[in-house]
C-alpha cells in the first residue's frame, strides 16, 4: 500500500524543513523515498495549501495510572456534563478535567497527538498504569518510572553504595516497570512526609535516612545519564508551589554539576516573593538560567482557567495545598514506601491574584526561553488544564494581540506584576513543530517519531492553515497514525491500537539477590510478580512494544 | 521477554509445582504461594489459607455448555447468548467476578448493548465509594502497614475472617524496614463478635478492645472527632463505649508515628454506612494536622476492585453505570443488581463469577447467561450456561488489589481447555 | 386555557427518563411535536405518543395521569410553571428544579429534589431515600426551594442540604438531615436514629424528642424568634405545618450539634 | 385664608431630599417593644448634631408584625446613604440588639428602594454563633444573647424621602401655642409615613441660618422670638406672645402633604377665641430644597 500526501506545506525541523512544499510518500506505516515514476500510488491525498507536520508528541500528560483513576473515581460531577456517547466506531466515555482513558486516547488523536507520555508512572503501581494505557487507543504511549522517594534508593544511598550499584537498580527498575524514562518528584520528600515532615528544601535531610533531595538529584541524573537513557532525570523539584521556590529551582539547575536535566512543570516552580502580596513571577530568571545552561530543558505546565484536578506524586505538597480543594474534597495516599500521590481538584480563576499570576508566568516561560528545543508544551493535563486546552495555548503563544487580549483580562495587580505585555514574541509553526514534535523526539530518543524524514514512522498531521490557530490546531484535517488515517476533521475515522516505547538498558544480574530478598523480606509481593512483563502488554496483539535505543556510548 | 521476569514452574516426578503463585481468591492478592499440580490437581503446598485452598483446590466437573438445561455446543451457546443480548432492552451485567480482561470485555459488552454494569459485591463498595467522592480520604498501602504502622486500629472488624492472612502479612511480620519493633504495635479492636486472638503479639501483649455496638459506630467515630476538635460531650457512653475510654482511645491515637485505622465495607453491613466510612476518613484527615495517620480498607474480595478500577479508567463512573443512553450515566442506587431484579427493570442478567462465591446467580424472571467455572454442584439452570475458566489458575491474568494501587499478575498453574470471560466476551462482541 | 395533559396508555417494561417533559421545554410546541419528544426507555427511545394520550394544552400547567414508578425524572430541572402528576414517579423527581411547582399525587422512589435550587415539591405519599440529598459528588444537596411530604420520608432527608426547607408530615427515616450545611426540616411525625448526622448548620425542627445522638448536647428550652415566621411560611403549603403555626409558641427545646462537625447545627423540639 | 378665625399665612414650608428607612422593632409586650423603639429613635431630632432624625411612626398590632408580637414601626431619616448605613448599625446595635425580647424586621417592600443592612452587620456580635434562615425569601440572623436570642432581619430598603416639612403655630401664649400643638400632633400621627422628629413633636426652637459667631451654622430665629419683637425686625404681630414649630419628615409629598394638612386642621380647631392666631411655615426663600409645600394649596 503506497499513500502519497501531496503539495502539502511541512514543517519538519528535524530535518531543517520550514515550510516547504513537499510530497510525502508512505508505505507499509513509514515514510519512503519517492518511489520512481512508474509505481503505482495506492491513494493519494491532495495537501495542496495544508501545513504538514508529524504526529505531535506530548512528553508530560497524567493519562495513566493510580492517581488518574482516583482523579477519575473523585469527580464524578465533572463527568456528567461531559458525556461521550459511543458511535458506531468509538467506545463511549465521559470527562473533561479527567477523562475517561478510552476517550482520553480519541481526543488526543483528534489533536494529532500521535505519542503520550504519562510522567509519574510508580514502580509499585506500573502494572496499573499500563494496564490503563493500554485502553487509550489510537496514541503511542510511555511511561517515566518514579524513584527518589523509594525506601530501596534512599536506603542504598543511606548505605553509601556506588553510583554503579544504583545504576543497576535504576536500570532494573526501568525494565521491570517498562518505563521510557526516570521521574523524580520532591526528591526524598515524599519519603519524609511519611515520617511526619512537612517540608524538605533542596539541602534538608531526610528524618529517618539523612539523605538530602540535592544528593538525590546528583545520583538518579548521573545514573540516568551513564545508563544512557536518552531522557534527562525528569525532576519535579522541591517545594512546588511555594512563593520563593525560584530560588530553589535556580539551586537545582546549578546544583546537578552540569549533568543533562529535564525540569518539568516549571512553571509551578518559579514563583518570588515580592510585591504586597509575597507572590511575583521568577520567570524571567528561570529563562535566564534555562538559556545560559544547555545541559537543562524543561516543560512549562502551564495553567488556564476553569476546573480541573490536580493530580501528583507528590503528596507532600498536595497535602500542604489541601486547603484549596474545590470542590473540598482531596485524597492523599502513602503507597508501599515506594511513593505517595494526592489528587485535589481545583479551580484556577482569572480574577485570583495568584492564578492570574500563574498563568502569565507560565507564558513568560515559554517566551522568554529562546530555544525552542529545550521548551516543552504542556498543561502538566491535568494539574494546569486538561490537554484539551493545547490549542488554545498555542494560539496564545503564536498571536500576541490574542494574548494582550487575554492578559487584560487578568486580576488587575497580577497585569502589574507581570511583564509579559512587553514580550514582542510570536512562535512560529516552525518553533511550534520543535516544541510539539522534533524536541520532546529528540529529548525522549524515540527515533522515527517526531519527524518526516524517510523511515520515519509515518504520524503524519495535515492542518488547514487558519489565521486563528486555535481553530487551525483544534480539529485537523488528517492524523495519519503509523500510515492509517485515523483522524478527518477532528473525528476518528478509524480506531487502532498504538504502542508502549520501553528502554532495556543493561544491568548486572547481581543485582537480583539482593532485590529479591529485600523484597520478600518487607514488601507485601514477590521481585518476579512486581516485573511488568512483555506478554502483559503485548496483551495477545493489542499492544506492542517499542523498544528504543539507547545513547551511543554508555554501558547498556 | 523482559529480562527482568523470571518466574518457571519446576517439574518433578510427574508433578508441578509454582512458585509465587498469585492467590485471586481474596483481595491480599497474596503472591507467594506455592501450587502443586499433580494431573491437573492442584494443592496449596505455601503460603496456604482456606481461601486460598478452597479456590485452588476445588474440583471442576465436565461441564458443556448449556441452554435451558440441555448440553449445547460452545457455538451454539454462544450464538444463544449473543441473541438475547442483541434482543434485551435493558440488560444487566452483573456478578462481574472476574479479571481485567474479563472485565474489559463486559464493558465492551455493556457498552455496545447498552446494558448497566454492577458487581456482586456492589452494595459494600460503595460504602466506601461514596464517602470518597464526597470527601476524599488520606489512605495507606499493604506495605506502609507492614513496614511503618505503630497503632493499628481494626474498626468493626477482625481482619482474619474475610483475609485469614492479614496479621501473618502485615501486622506480625518479623521484620520491618524502619526498625520498627512489630511486637510493639498497639493493636486496637473496635466492635463485637470479632476474633481478636490474632490481635495478641506474639510477646503476649493483648490488644485494647472497645466493644461498641457495631451499627453504631459513626456516632463513636464522631465522638472522637468532637473530642479531637476539643468539644466537650455530655453524653457519658458513645455507642456502648464509656466516653472516658474514648479519651484514651484518642491519646493512643494522637500519639501514634504512624496511625492506621482499618475498616472493612462488607463489615459495615447496614444503611447509610458510607456516612460512617466518611467520619473515619475526617477523623483521619483531622489527625494529620498533627501526627501521621491513614486509612486502610479491606474487603474487595471477588473481583469488585478490578471490576471497579477497569469501569472507572474506561467511563469514568465506578460500577453501578447503565451504558443505555449510549453514554455512561451513574446511579448506584437504581442501578443496583437486588433493586434492578426486584423492580424488574432489566429484561436480561448476563452474570459472570469466577473466583469463591457467588455462582448462583440471583433469583430473576429475566433470562440469565451464566459465565461460571463448571464446579461440581454448580446449578447451571438458566437461558444459557457458558463454562469459563478460573483467572489465576486456568489461565493467566491481572488484578488489582485491596489498596487500590498495587496490582499483580495472575498465573496459570494447570492446562485448561476452558475459555475465559474475556475469550467469551469477544466471541459474543463478534456474534452481535 | 386548560392544562397540556399526557395520559400513560400502557405502563413501560423499562425505566423512563421523563426529564424532556417540562413546560420550558415544552414551551411554543403543538400537541403533535410533543407527541414526537423521543424517551429514553430502556437502551432504546420511544415516542411520547407510543406511550402517551396527549391532549394539547397550555404547556406552563403539564398534568400526567397515571404515571408509574418507571418514570425517572419527572419534572428534573423545570424552571417555572407546574407539573401535576397523577399517580407514582420513579427516582430523581423534581431533581436540580430551579423554580415553578411540582405535584405528586402518589409516592416517588429515590432522590427527589436533589440538587433542587428553587420552585415547590409537593409529595402526597411517601418517598424513598434522600429526598433532596447530594447527588454522589456533589458539595450541596438542596439549594432552595421548598419540599413536602405528606406521607414518609426514607433515609437521609436533606443530606447535606444548603439552603430552603423541607417538611415531612410523617415519619422520617434514619440519618434525617446527615451532613446538613444550612437550610430547614421539619418533622412533624417521628424521625429515625442519627438524627443530624454531622450536619454543620441548619436546624431540624422536630415535635418530639428523637434518639439523641452523643454528639449533640442540650441546651435548653427557650423562645425562638424565628419560628413563628418560618411555621407560618411552611403552612402556607403545609396543613400539619399550619396547625403547628397555630398551636406552638416559639418555645422549642435545643440540641447543639453535631459536635463532630463544627457542632453549629440545632435539633429544635417544638413545645 | 383662614380657619376658625386662625389666618393661615401665604407661604410655604420648605423642604429638602433625604433617604428614610422604616424599621420595625418587636419584643414581647407593647412596653418594651416602646422601650427599644424610644432608645433608637431618641437622641434625633436634627440632622444637624444627631446625624439622623427618627421617630415612631405608630405602634403595631400583634396581627400586624412579622412574628405575632407587640410591635412598632420606625422611620428614620439621613442625608446621605453612608450615614444612613451607620445610624442603623449604631441605633440598632445599640438600642435594639440590647433590649430585651427584642426582634427587628425591615419596614419596607423587598422592591422599594435600594437594600440596606440592617442584621447583615450586626450578626457579627454573635462571634461566629450567629446563625441563618431564610424564610420567604427573606433573610434572617439569629444572634445569641443573654436572653435567649435576637432575630433581625439581614436587610432593609432604603428609599428617597423628604425631610423639613413644618408649619409654625403663631399663639397669644405659650401655653395656648403649646395646646394647639398637641393636638396637631395628635392628629398627624394617625398620618402614615411621617414623623415628627423633636420631643413630643414639637420644636420651639426654630432656627435661621448663619449667626453672629463664627463657628455656628445656625442660630435662633430671632424675628419670631416675641421676647425681641422690640429689638429685632419682627415677623410676630403685636397679639402673638409664643410660636412653636411641628417639623414633618415623610416617604414622599403627597404624606408631608397630608401631615401638614392634619395638623393644621388640628391646630386651628381650637380657633383664634383660644389664642391661635395665625399658621405660618419657615422657608428659605426657596434656596434650601426643591419641595415646597404652600399651606394654602394644601389645606384648599
Amino acid at each position: 500500500m503506497l499513500i502519497k500526501l501531496t503539495g502539502g506545506t511541512v514543517y519538519d525541523p528535524m530535518h531543517g524543513v520550514d515550510g516547504q512544499v513537499r510530497d510525502i510518500y508512505v508505505r507499509d506505516g513509514r515514510v519512503v523515498s519517492s518511489p520512481p515514476a512508474d509505481q503505482r500510488i495506492d491513494e493519494e491525498y491532495d495537501l495542496r495549501g495544508k501545513v504538514v507536520m508529524a504526529g505531535a508528541i506530548d512528553p508530560h500528560s497524567h493519562i495513566g495510572g493510580g492517581k488518574v483513576n482516583i482523579a477519575r473515581t473523585l469527580l464524578p460531577e465533572d463527568h456528567r456534563p461531559h458525556p461521550i456517547p459511543r458511535t458506531a466506531l468509538t467506545r463511549s466515555g465521559t470527562g473533561r478535567a479527567a477523562p475517561s482513558s478510552i476517550t482520553t486516547g480519541y481526543r488526543y488523536a483528534e489533536m494529532g497527538y500521535t505519542a503520550v507520555f504519562e510522567p509519574a508512572m510508580l514502580p509499585a503501581n506500573s502494572r496499573q498504569a499500563h494496564m490503563e494505557l493500554a485502553d487509550t487507543p489510537i496514541i503511542d504511549k510511555g511511561a517515566y518510572v518514579m524513584l527518589g522517594s523509594d525506601d530501596y534508593l534512599l536506603r542504598m544511598m543511606a548505605a553509601g553504595k556506588t553510583q554503579a550499584e544504583i545504576n543497576d537498580y535504576i536500570a532494573y527498575t526501568i525494565v521491570a516497570a517498562q518505563a521510557v524514562a526516570v521521574k523524580v518528584v520532591n526528591p526524598g520528600g515524599i519519603s519524609a512526609f511519611k515520617f511526619n515532615q512537612r517540608n524538605l528544601d533542596l539541602d534538608e535531610k531526610n528524618s529517618y535516612y539523612g539523605v538530602t533531595p540535592r544528593q538525590i538529584l546528583q545520583t538518579l541524573a548521573r545514573g540516568v545519564k551513564e545508563l544512557g537513557i536518552p531522557h534527562p532525570l525528569h525532576i519535579h523539584g522541591c517545594n512546588l508551589g511555594v512563593p520563593g521556590n525560584v530560588q530553589t529551582t535556580l539551586d537545582t539547575i546549578t546544583g546537578v554539576e552540569g549533568l543533562p536535566i529535564h525540569l518539568t512543570h516549571i512553571q509551578f516552580h518559579s514563583y518570588g516573593t515580592e510585591g504586597d502580596k509575597k507572590f511575583s513571577s521568577g520567570a524571567a530568571q528561570i529563562a535566564e538560567a534555562i538559556n545560559r545552561h544547555k545541559h537543562v530543558s524543561a516543560d512549562v505546565g502551564q495553567i488556564m482557567f476553569g476546573q480541573t484536578v490536580t493530580a501528583s506524586g507528590d503528596n507532600m505538597a498536595q497535602f500542604r495545598n489541601r486547603g484549596f480543594a474545590t470542590p473540598n474534597k482531596w485524597v492523599c495516599m502513602d503507597i508501599e514506601c515506594d511513593a505517595g500521590c494526592g489528587v485535589v481538584p481545583f479551580r484556577y480563576r482569572d480574577q485570583n491574584f495568584v492564578n492570574a499570576l500563574q498563568w502569565a508566568i507560565g507564558l513568560e516561560i515559554f517566551l522568554l526561553v529562546e530555544d525552542p528545543w529545550r521548551v516543552f508544551l504542556t498543561t502538566d493535563h491535568p494539574n494546569g488544564a486538561p490537554f484539551t486546552s493545547y490549542p488554545h495555548l498555542i494560539r496564545l503563544l503564536m498571536d500576541k494581540s490574542f494574548r494582550d487580549a487575554n492578559f487584560e483580562r487578568l486580576h488587575p495587580e497580577a497585569q502589574a506584576m507581570s511583564t509579559l505585555k512587553s514580550v514582542q514574541r510570536e512562535y512560529s509553526l516552525y518553533e511550534i513543530a520543535i516544541m510539539t514534535r522534533a524536541a520532546p523526539s529528540r529529548s525522549l530518543g524515540l527515533g522515527d517519531r517526531g519527524h518526516l524524514g524517510v523511515g520515519a514512522a509515518a504520524d503524519i498531521t495535515v492542518y488547514t492553515p487558519h489565521g486563528d490557530r486555535e481553530r487551525m490546531f483544534e480539529k485537523p484535517d488528517y492524523v495519519f497514525k503509523d500510515g492509517t488515517p485515523v483522524a478527518r476533521n477532528g473525528r476518528i475515522v478509524r480506531v487502532t491500537d498504538g504502542g508502549t516505547h520501553t528502554l532495556r538498558p543493561g544491568f548486572d544480574k547481581a543485582v537480583l539477590k539482593p532485590l529479591r530478598a529485600y523484597f520478600e523480606q518487607f514488601h507485601t509481593m514477590r521481585l518476579e510478580n512486581f516485573c511488568v512483563s512483555d506478554e502483559e502488554i503485548v496483551n495477545d496483539g493489542r499492544g506492542r512494544i517499542i523498544v528504543n535505543q539507547l545513547r551511543a556510548g554508555s554501558r547498556g | 521477554m523482559n529480562p527482568a521476569t523470571a518466574a518457571s514452574p519446576t517439574a518433578k516426578s510427574g508433578s508441578r509445582t509454582h512458585t509465587s503463585v498469585t492467590c485471586p481468591f481474596c483481595s491480599l492478592l497474596c503472591d507467594d504461594l506455592e501450587v502443586t499440580n499433580r494431573g491437573g490437581s492442584l494443592g496449596v503446598t505455601a503460603g496456604d489459607c482456606a481461601r486460598a485452598r478452597g479456590g485452588f483446590e476445588r474440583d471442576y466437573a465436565s461441564l458443556s455448555p448449556q441452554m435451558d438445561g440441555r448440553d449445547v455446543s460452545m457455538d451454539q451457546a454462544v450464538a444463544a447468548a449473543a441473541r438475547l443480548l442483541r434482543g434485551a432492552r435493558h440488560p444487566l451485567y452483573g456478578g462481574l467476578g472476574t479479571d481485567v480482561a474479563g472485565m474489559r470485555g463486559l464493558l465492551a459488552l455493556a457498552d455496545r448493548t447498552g446494558g448497566i454494569v454492577d458487581h456482586m459485591l456492589g452494595d459494600t463498595m460503595y460504602r466506601n465509594i461514596l464517602a470518597m467522592q464526597d470527601r476524599g480520604w488520606i489512605m495507606t498501602t499493604m506495605t506502609e502497614v507492614r513496614n511503618r504502622a505503630d497503632v493499628v486500629i481494626f474498626a468493626n472488624l477482625d481482619a482474619v475472617s474475610d483475609h485469614p492472612r492479614f496479621f501473618e502479612r502485615n501486622i506480625w511480620n518479623a521484620e520491618s524496614m524502619f526498625g520498627l519493633a512489630t511486637k510493639s504495635r498497639r493493636i486496637v479492636y473496635l466492635g463485637e463478635g470479632l476474633n481478636t486472638r490474632p490481635g495478641v503479639s506474639p510477646d503476649g501483649r493483648k490488644p485494647l478492645h472497645l466493644r461498641n455496638e457495631p451499627e453504631r459506630l459513626g456516632e463513636l467515630i464522631g465522638a472522637l472527632r468532637a473530642l479531637l476538635a476539643g468539644q466537650s460531650l455530655q453524653a457519658r457512653t458513645v455507642a456502648g463505649v464509656k466516653v472516658a475510654e474514648l479519651t484514651k482511645l484518642l491519646g493512643i491515637m494522637k500519639g501514634a508515628k504512624y496511625g492506621v485505622i482499618i475498616w472493612s465495607p462488607p463489615r459495615l453491613p447496614f444503611a447509610s454506612a458510607d456516612l460512617v466510612v466518611e467520619a473515619i476518613c475526617d477523623l483521619v484527615k483531622e489527625l494529620n494536622a498533627q501526627t501521621r495517620f491513614s486509612g486502610f480498607a479491606l474487603g474487595g474480595n471477588e473481583g469488585i476492585l478490578t471490576a471497579g478500577a477497569v469501569c472507572t479508567w474506561q467511563s469514568g463512573y465506578q460500577l453501578r453505570t447503565d451504558f443505555a443512553a449510549g453514554y455512561p450515566e451513574f446511579d448506584p442506587t437504581r442501578n443496583a443488581t437486588a433493586r434492578l431484579l426486584a423492580d424488574d427493570d432489566v429484561d436480561l442478567l448476563l452474570w459472570t463469577s469466577t473466583f469463591l462465591t457467588g455462582q448462583t446467580p440471583p433469583e430473576t424472571k429475566a433470562p440469565t447467561v451464566l459465565l461460571a467455572p463448571p464446579l461440581r454442584g454448580l446449578d447451571t439452570r438458566c437461558a444459557v450456561y457458558i463454562p469459563v475458566g478460573t483467572p489465576g489458575v486456568d489461565h493467566r491474568g491481572q488484578m488489582c488489589r485491596v489498596d487500590n494501587v498495587v496490582s499483580l499478575p495472575l498465573h496459570q498453574v494447570r492446562e485448561s481447555a476452558l475459555p475465559s470471560v474475556a475469550g467469551v466476551c469477544n466471541l459474543l462482541l463478534q456474534s452481535l | 386555557m386548560k392544562a397540556l395533559t399526557l395520559t400513560l396508555k400502557a405502563a413501560p417494561a423499562q425505566r423512563v427518563d421523563l426529564a424532556p417533559i417540562t413546560p420550558e421545554k415544552l414551551r411554543g410546541k403543538k400537541a403533535a411535536e410533543i407527541g414526537r419528544i423521543r424517551l429514553q426507555c430502556g437502551n432504546r427511545t420511544v415516542a411520547v405518543a407510543e406511550l402517551f394520550a396527549v391532549t394539547a394544552g397550555n404547556c406552563e400547567e403539564i398534568v400526567i395521569r397515571r404515571c408509574t414508578g418507571k418514570f425517572d425524572n419527572v419534572g428534573a430541572g423545570m424552571t417555572c410553571g407546574s407539573i401535576a402528576v397523577h399517580g407514582n414517579t420513579g427516582h430523581r423527581t423534581g431533581a436540580q428544579m430551579a423554580g415553578g411547582t411540582l405535584t405528586v399525587r402518589g409516592s416517588t422512589l429515590d432522590w427527589a429534589g436533589t440538587g433542587m435550587a428553587g420552585g415547590t415539591l409537593v409529595i402526597h405519599g411517601d418517598t424513598g431515600r434522600c429526598l433532596g440529598a447530594a447527588w454522589p459528588g456533589d458539595a450541596q444537596g438542596m439549594r432552595n426551594g421548598t419540599i413536602i411530604v405528606c406521607g414518609n420520608a426514607g433515609e437521609r432527608v436533606g443530606d447535606k442540604m444548603r439552603r430552603g426547607a423541607i417538611v415531612i408530615e410523617g415519619n422520617a427515616g434514619d440519618y434525617c438531615g446527615a451532613r446538613m450545611i444550612a437550610g430547614s426540616i421539619l418533622v412533624c411525625g417521628k424521625a429515625g436514629d442519627f438524627i443530624g448526622y454531622s450536619m454543620k448548620r441548619g436546624s431540624i425542627l422536630l415535635t418530639r424528642v428523637p434518639r439523641l445522638p452523643a454528639t449533640f448536647n442540650d441546651c435548653g428550652t427557650f423562645e425562638f424568634g424565628f419560628l413563628p415566621l418560618l411555621l407560618r411560611s411552611l403552612g402556607r403549603l403545609s396543613h400539619r405545618a399550619a396547625a403547628l403555626s397555630k398551636r406552638a409558641s416559639a418555645r422549642a427545646q435545643r440540641y447543639a450539634g453535631d459536635l463532630a462537625n463544627v457542632g453549629k447545627g440545632e435539633l429544635l423540639v417544638l413545645r | 385664608m383662614n380657619i376658625n378665625g386662625v389666618e393661615i399665612e401665604d407661604t410655604y414650608a420648605e423642604a429638602f431630599p433625604m433617604r428614610a428607612t422604616r424599621i420595625i422593632v418587636t419584643a414581647v409586650n407593647r412596653r418594651w417593644t416602646l422601650n427599644a423603639a424610644h432608645a433608637a429613635t431618641g437622641f434625633a431630632t436634627s440632622v444637624i448634631a444627631c446625624g439622623c432624625e427618627a421617630g415612631i411612626e405608630r405602634e403595631l398590632k400583634p396581627v400586624e408584625t412579622p412574628d405575632g408580637r407587640p410591635g412598632v414601626s420606625m422611620l428614620l431619616f439621613t442625608m446621605s446613604s453612608k450615614e444612613m448605613a451607620r445610624q442603623v448599625q449604631n441605633r440598632i446595635g445599640q438600642c435594639v440588639l440590647t433590649s430585651p425580647t427584642s426582634a427587628c424586621f425591615a419596614g419596607m417592600g423587598p422592591k422599594e428602594g435600594e437594600k440596606l443592612a440592617l442584621g447583615k452587620n450586626l450578626r457579627f456580635f454573635g462571634d461566629g454563633y450567629q446563625a441563618s434562615k431564610k424564610i420567604d425569601g427573606a433573610r434572617y440572623w439569629r444572634v445569641p444573647v443573654m436572653d435567649g436570642e435576637f432575630l433581625c432581619q439581614e436587610n432593609t430598603r432604603m428609599v428617597k424621602a423628604i425631610g423639613g416639612g413644618n408649619f409654625l403655630v403663631l399663639a397669644e401664649t405659650q401655653r395656648q401655642a403649646l395646646a394647639a400643638c398637641e393636638k396637631a400632633i395628635a392628629a398627624m400621627k394617625r398620618i402614615p409615613n411621617v414623623i415628627m422628629p423633636f420631643p413630643g413633636g414639637v420644636v420651639r426652637s426654630g432656627s435661621k441660618v448663619g449667626s453672629k459667631y463664627k463657628a455656628l451654622p445656625a442660630s435662633t430665629n430671632d424675628a419670631y422670638c416675641p421676647t425681641l419683637k422690640g429689638q429685632v425686625r419682627s415677623a410676630l404681630p403685636p397679639e402673638v406672645g409664643s410660636v412653636m414649630e411641628i417639623v414633618i419628615d415623610g416617604l414622599d409629598e403627597a404624606a408631608i402633604r397630608a401631615a401638614t394638612r392634619a395638623g393644621i386642621r388640628a391646630a386651628c380647631s381650637l380657633g383664634r377665641r383660644r389664642g391661635i392666631v395665625r399658621i405660618s411655615a419657615g422657608n428659605y426663600g426657596g434656596k434650601l430644597g426643591p419641595h415646597l409645600f404652600h399651606l394654602r394649596r394644601i389645606l384648599k
